[in-house]
């Protein structure tokens, strides 16, 4: 196992990580913005690390940049998706909570029958 | 003489990484399908479908089948997935939210042993046709064998344009028959109903437009030249460029028009038109039907095929007459 | 292919078996057109996954054929859904429903003293 | 100078069809004459090779059997192609009048007929299993737009159950071919045929009885006809015509070439043509109990193409040239009178603005012509002499009495009995005078075209000339029998 190929796993290894970090923040978190945030953070850096991956192992360069060029798209793609998500969730009245006003109950806790407040219903 | 990049590992060596990708996709496409099938909800279940065409794409891939990976992708997953998601949004636009009735066609004691007895058989038949030594002298064998016959190197492109063309041409007939198909039975579009409008002013959008729109063109060209000696060529090409088609229909940059235009016609036609023309004008010269006579020869086909395959795929998709720029 | 059946070609098999069958079931079972189109594709990648991987067991490079054979299909089963999909809001427009039989009762009804 | 022709059958409508997609008016007629009209011009240089050298292949792209696809003419593909050619031409000749070239309707009509003719020729003429499964599909995604095109609820509901049950049965065909080709190695008709006898027979069995399953389905034959009558009785007039007489039947063609060519030494043959015969004797029965109950005049008539394709497959077990010529006879017949039928039933829908049974009282009067065609159709179906359909059930007879398959004799005379009975039902219905007291005006009948009156009339004359001019057609079918047919 040359250095390259140490490299190249440990990078696919922790890009699998950030993956498994975005997914879990995608199904604990409370609300939407706080799921978009943990996805396109967690797994653009993990499509990163996992398109660095092969791009160590690989020699002629170009196949390098075709996978940079795969990680430009998915930003691309992840990001203004994103945003519209974000931008459709805010119009359709699922306003974040204030930092002010303390949030009606803590999602973990709140057994969703009897909490009506807005977050707790967004969740179930 | 084989394509320099089609390597082919030998897939009697069971290497124990292969398996265990192999099993997990397996196992994920055979549970996405059941996801598919159980959701009570249709909009879930139309998601699953097509993250199940993407996980297709990749068995493709596996199975040493880089064309169909190509075509699975931008075919099976991509536009499909964009026609599912567009018609459930029409079929939404009047309110109510088509659910699944409570009783189903055939009660579940008589699906399920019709439903289980027709995967047995088709385990079991495939279990004995894989057990069989492989007949000798099949088509394939003869295909790879006679491929510098046709001048192109990579094999599904020599069937599919060299050895069995008149499928091919037959097939572009199946598209333009779908493509009338949905004309004849088009309701009449409510102005505004093409989804989308609501995107329009979007900042982001107009950036996101002017880097993919440009790079889905560049990808379809790229394929479409590819095809000769790689994988790619015109099918996967033109659902890549009726790809680009269908984000700017989604973006507001294309609006629904009254009438099919001129050119539209042209390019629905074209691919049909060219190939029959071109295997007429090889026959009437001496030669045999359809023996398209150089690559030159089968790459003007294929840029016609390309740009049918794709105006015909983005008019399904906005399900109007025609298109033309946004005013 | 003739000593050990190779695994992985067992995999597909199984999942090809699978899906199809799963995809029947669904069939069967649903009556919202949209679901049965989303069922009959299945069947169809079914049938394409069993197509490649008997074709693909041979020992010698990959057999073009069946390849061919499925990207045609792929092409087919994408017009077909469009078309399928087209004709649903045509009946969706006049019926104002989305499933063929749940009108049949009403329907029959009046097809018996139509105009 | 056939394979031009061959090549000119399926290309000149499918350039037509393109033409026909173009804007304007004069595309749209350059298309349908350059499609339609030489097709009987070709075929007779088709007919005449064939007659002289016998039947003919013709390899597309130059490759041989396996590899590349072959076009196979015999005199049963060349009696289809004229059917295609005869029929479809005088449908079109209908359809001129309620399809105008230059109106939207024309617009969405002629490209997806001239389509369906060119995809019908493919199919008649190919002799590849994949390439068939190609041809299926372009016939089913052309046929249920014309259907739909008549633009009510029941015509747009019955499309949409046909296009779901005919994608199911394109998958089974499918599944089919592919578990041939991994049997055999090879896609060609004929050059599996050899081949089959020396592949796993499990295999193979299951390929040819999930064909056979989905060619039943397409075919409408008895327990999966469901979706038949209500498709060809609400379609618009030309189009039930030509889906009643040639698409339906184009899956029995592929039977026939599936079992009598491709699989005639397999493993289950013989027990899969009983079958089948079973099949065709059960249709033929509820077909005719199930036209006798109708209320519609072209659901009588739809009903009635299911009773009739019963008819084609009794003859599989029998294996005698008179059975192949009952067959063929019976494929003609049928498919004109059934025709002539369904063109004359649409003239009386246009004149009368209804089908039902009970408002056709004295039709003699208000549409004579129509109702004439519809009963010199009705000679040919019931198969009272001297009509095309008496020959095809009189050699169907001889032969059942030849093969010693008694049961065979008393369901083909109960099929015609009942046939006399729906067709005897609807010209009583036609020629009842209604109570004089309120005497219907004669002129309350909308006028039709002369011309659609006069291709329903030349249909059902030609089913009966069927009959008087059987012998040069029935010497020129003798020439392309079955392999495993040679016996008297």
């Amino acid at each position: 196992m040359n250095p390259q190929e140490v490299i190249a796993s440990l990078l696919l290894l922790s890009g699998c990580l950030f993956f498994i970090a975005g997914t879990i923040g995608l199904l604990r978190f409370p609300d939407v913005f706080s799921r978009l945030h943990a996805l396109t953070k967690a797994d653009n850096l993990g499509l990163f690390l996992i398109c660095a991956g092969p791009a160590m192992r690989r020699e002629p360069l170009c196949s390098a940049g075709l996978l940079l060029i795969v990680w430009m798209l998915g930003l691309l793609a992840a990001t203004v998706s994103c945003h519209l998500i974000a931008r459709r969730a805010v119009r359709s009245g699922q306003m974040e909570p204030r930092a002010s006003e303390p949030p009606a109950c803590v999602p973990r806790t709140c057994v969703p029958r009897t909490c009506a407040s807005r977050t707790c219903a967004s969740r179930t | 003489m084989r394509a320099p990049d089609m390597r082919v590992p030998d897939m009697r060596v069971p290497d124990m990484i292969g398996l265990g990708i192999d099993a997990v996709l397996a196992l994920a496409i055979v549970w996405l399908a059941l996801q598919t099938v159980r959701s009570r909800d249709l909009f879930k279940a139309m998601l699953m479908f097509v993250v199940f065409g993407l996980l297709m794409s990749l068995a493709w891939a596996r199975l040493h089948a880089p064309d169909l990976a190509l075509a699975e992708a931008a075919i099976g997953a991509g536009i499909t997935g964009a026609l599912l998601l567009v018609t459930w949004r029409r079929l939404q636009a009047d309110g109510h939210e088509p659910a699944d009735s409570e009783h189903p066609p055939l009660p579940l004691w008589l699906r399920l042993p019709t439903a289980g007895g027709a995967s047995m058989l088709v385990a079991s038949i495939g279990w004995v046709a894989l057990e069989l030594p492989a007949t000798p002298g099949t088509a394939g064998e003869l295909a790879w064998q006679r491929i510098d016959d046709i001048g192109v190197s990579n094999p599904v492109t020599a069937v599919l344009l060299g050895f069995r063309a008149y499928d091919t041409l037959l097939e572009m007939a199946v598209v333009l028959a779908a493509w009338l198909g949905a004309r004849a039975v088009a309701i009449e579009l409510r102005p505004g109903a093409l989804p989308g409008p609501a995107y329009a002013e979007v900042p982001l959008v107009g950036a996101l437009l002017s880097l993919v729109v440009p790079i889905s063109i560049l990808v379809a060209v790229y394929l479409l030249q590819a095809g000769g000696n790689a994988p790619g060529g015109a099918f996967q090409g033109g659902a890549v460029l009726a790809a680009g088609g269908v984000l700017l229909c989604l973006t507001g940059r294309l609006e629904a028009a009254a009438q099919t235009s001129g050119l539209e016609r042209v390019l629905l036609v074209l691919g049909l038109v060219v190939f029959s023309l071109a295997g007429l004008l090889v026959m009437a010269s001496g030669g045999a039907m359809l023996a398209l006579p150089g690559l030159w020869a089968i790459y003007l086909v294929e840029t016609a095929l390309l740009l049918s395959i794709a105006i015909t795929l983005v008019l399904l998709f906005a399900a109007a007459p025609g298109l033309r720029r946004a005013s | 292919m003739n000593d050990a059946l190779n695994p992985s070609a067992l995999i597909y098999l199984l999942t090809a078996a699978a899906v199809f069958g799963i995809g029947l079931h669904g069939l069967l079972q649903s009556r919202q057109i949209l679901r049965q189109l989303l069922t009959i594709n299945l069947m169809g990648s079914g049938i394409f996954l069993l197509l490649i991987t008997l074709g693909g067991g041979s020992d010698g490079p990959p057999d073009p054929v069946p390849q061919a054979m499925v990207l045609t299909g792929i092409v087919i089963a994408v017009s077909a859904t469009g078309f399928a999909l087209a004709l649903l809001l045509r009946w969706h427009e006049l019926s104002d429903s989305t499933e063929l039989d749940a009108v049949a009762d009403a329907d029959a009804v009046q097809d018996a003293h139509d105009e | 100078m056939t394979s031009e022709a061959l090549i000119g059958l399926i290309f000149l409508p499918l350039l037509g069809a393109c033409a026909a997609v173009l804007p304007g008016r004069l595309p749209t007629r350059l298309g349908i004459v350059a499609g339609l009209l030489p097709l009987p011009g070709l075929l007779v240089a088709v007919t005449l090779s064939v007659w002289q050298q016998g039947p003919a292949f013709l390899e597309l792209g130059g490759w041989a059997a396996p590899l590349g696809i072959r076009l196979f003419v015999d005199p049963l593909a060349v009696l289809m192609l004229w059917m295609v050619a005869i029929i479809g031409g005088l449908a079109a000749a209908h359809a001129w009048f309620d399809f105008r070239p230059g109106s939207p309707a024309g617009q969405k009509f002629w490209p997806l007929w001239l389509l369906l003719t060119s995809a019908m020729n493919a199919l008649f003429l190919s002799a590849d299993w994949f390439n068939l499964y190609v041809c299926l599909e372009l016939i089913t995604l052309t046929a249920i737009p014309l259907i739909a095109l008549a633009d009510s609820k029941k015509a747009v509901r019955a499309a949409m159950r046909y296009l779901l049950l005919a994608l199911l049965a394109s998958l089974l065909y499918l599944l089919g071919v592919a578990l041939l080709y991994n049997a055999t190695g090879t896609l060609d008709l004929y050059q599996m045929a050899d081949v089959l006898a020396a592949a796993p027979s499990a295999v193979v069995v299951t390929a040819l009885a999930l064909m056979t399953l989905g060619l039943l389905l397409k075919g409408a034959v008895f327990p999966l006809h469901a979706w038949l009558p209500q498709a060809h009785a609400s379609a618009p007039g030309p189009v039930s015509t030509v889906l009643s007489a040639l698409v339906v039947k184009s899956a029995i063609y592929l039977l026939y070439r599936l079992w009598l060519w491709g699989a005639a030494d397999a493993v289950a043959t013989e027990l899969a043509l009983m079958l089948l015969a079973m099949l065709g004797a059960a249709a033929l029965l509820y077909g005719g109990v199930l036209a006798l109950l109708q209320e519609r005049l072209k659901l009588v008539i739809a009903y009635s193409t299911v009773a009739q394709l019963g008819y084609l497959l009794l003859i599989l077990p029998m294996a005698s040239a008179t059975a192949w010529q009952a067959g063929t006879y019976q494929l003609l017949s049928h498919g004109l009178a059934k025709a002539a039928m369904f063109l004359a039933a649409a003239n009386i829908l246009h004149a009368l603005r209804s089908d039902r049974l009970s408002d056709l009282e004295r039709l003699d009067q208000r549409q004579p012509l129509s109702l004439f065609a519809l009963a010199i159709a009705g000679v040919s179906i019931m198969g009272l002499p001297p009509s095309g359909g008496f020959l095809a059930k009189w050699l169907l007879l001889e032969a059942a009495w030849r093969s010693g398959h008694w049961w065979l004799l008393a369901v083909i005379v109960a099929g015609s009995l009942l046939a006399a009975a729906y067709v005897f039902r609807i010209l009583a219905a036609a020629l009842r005078r209604g109570d004089p007291t309120q005497a219907q005006p004669v002129a309350d009948t909308q006028a039709i075209p002369r011309v659609q009156t006069a291709c329903a009339l030349l249909l059902a004359l030609l089913a009966l000339a069927a009959g008087f001019a059987a012998a040069p057609i029935l010497a020129f079918i003798d020439t392309g029998l079955p392999s495993a047919w040679s016996g008297p």
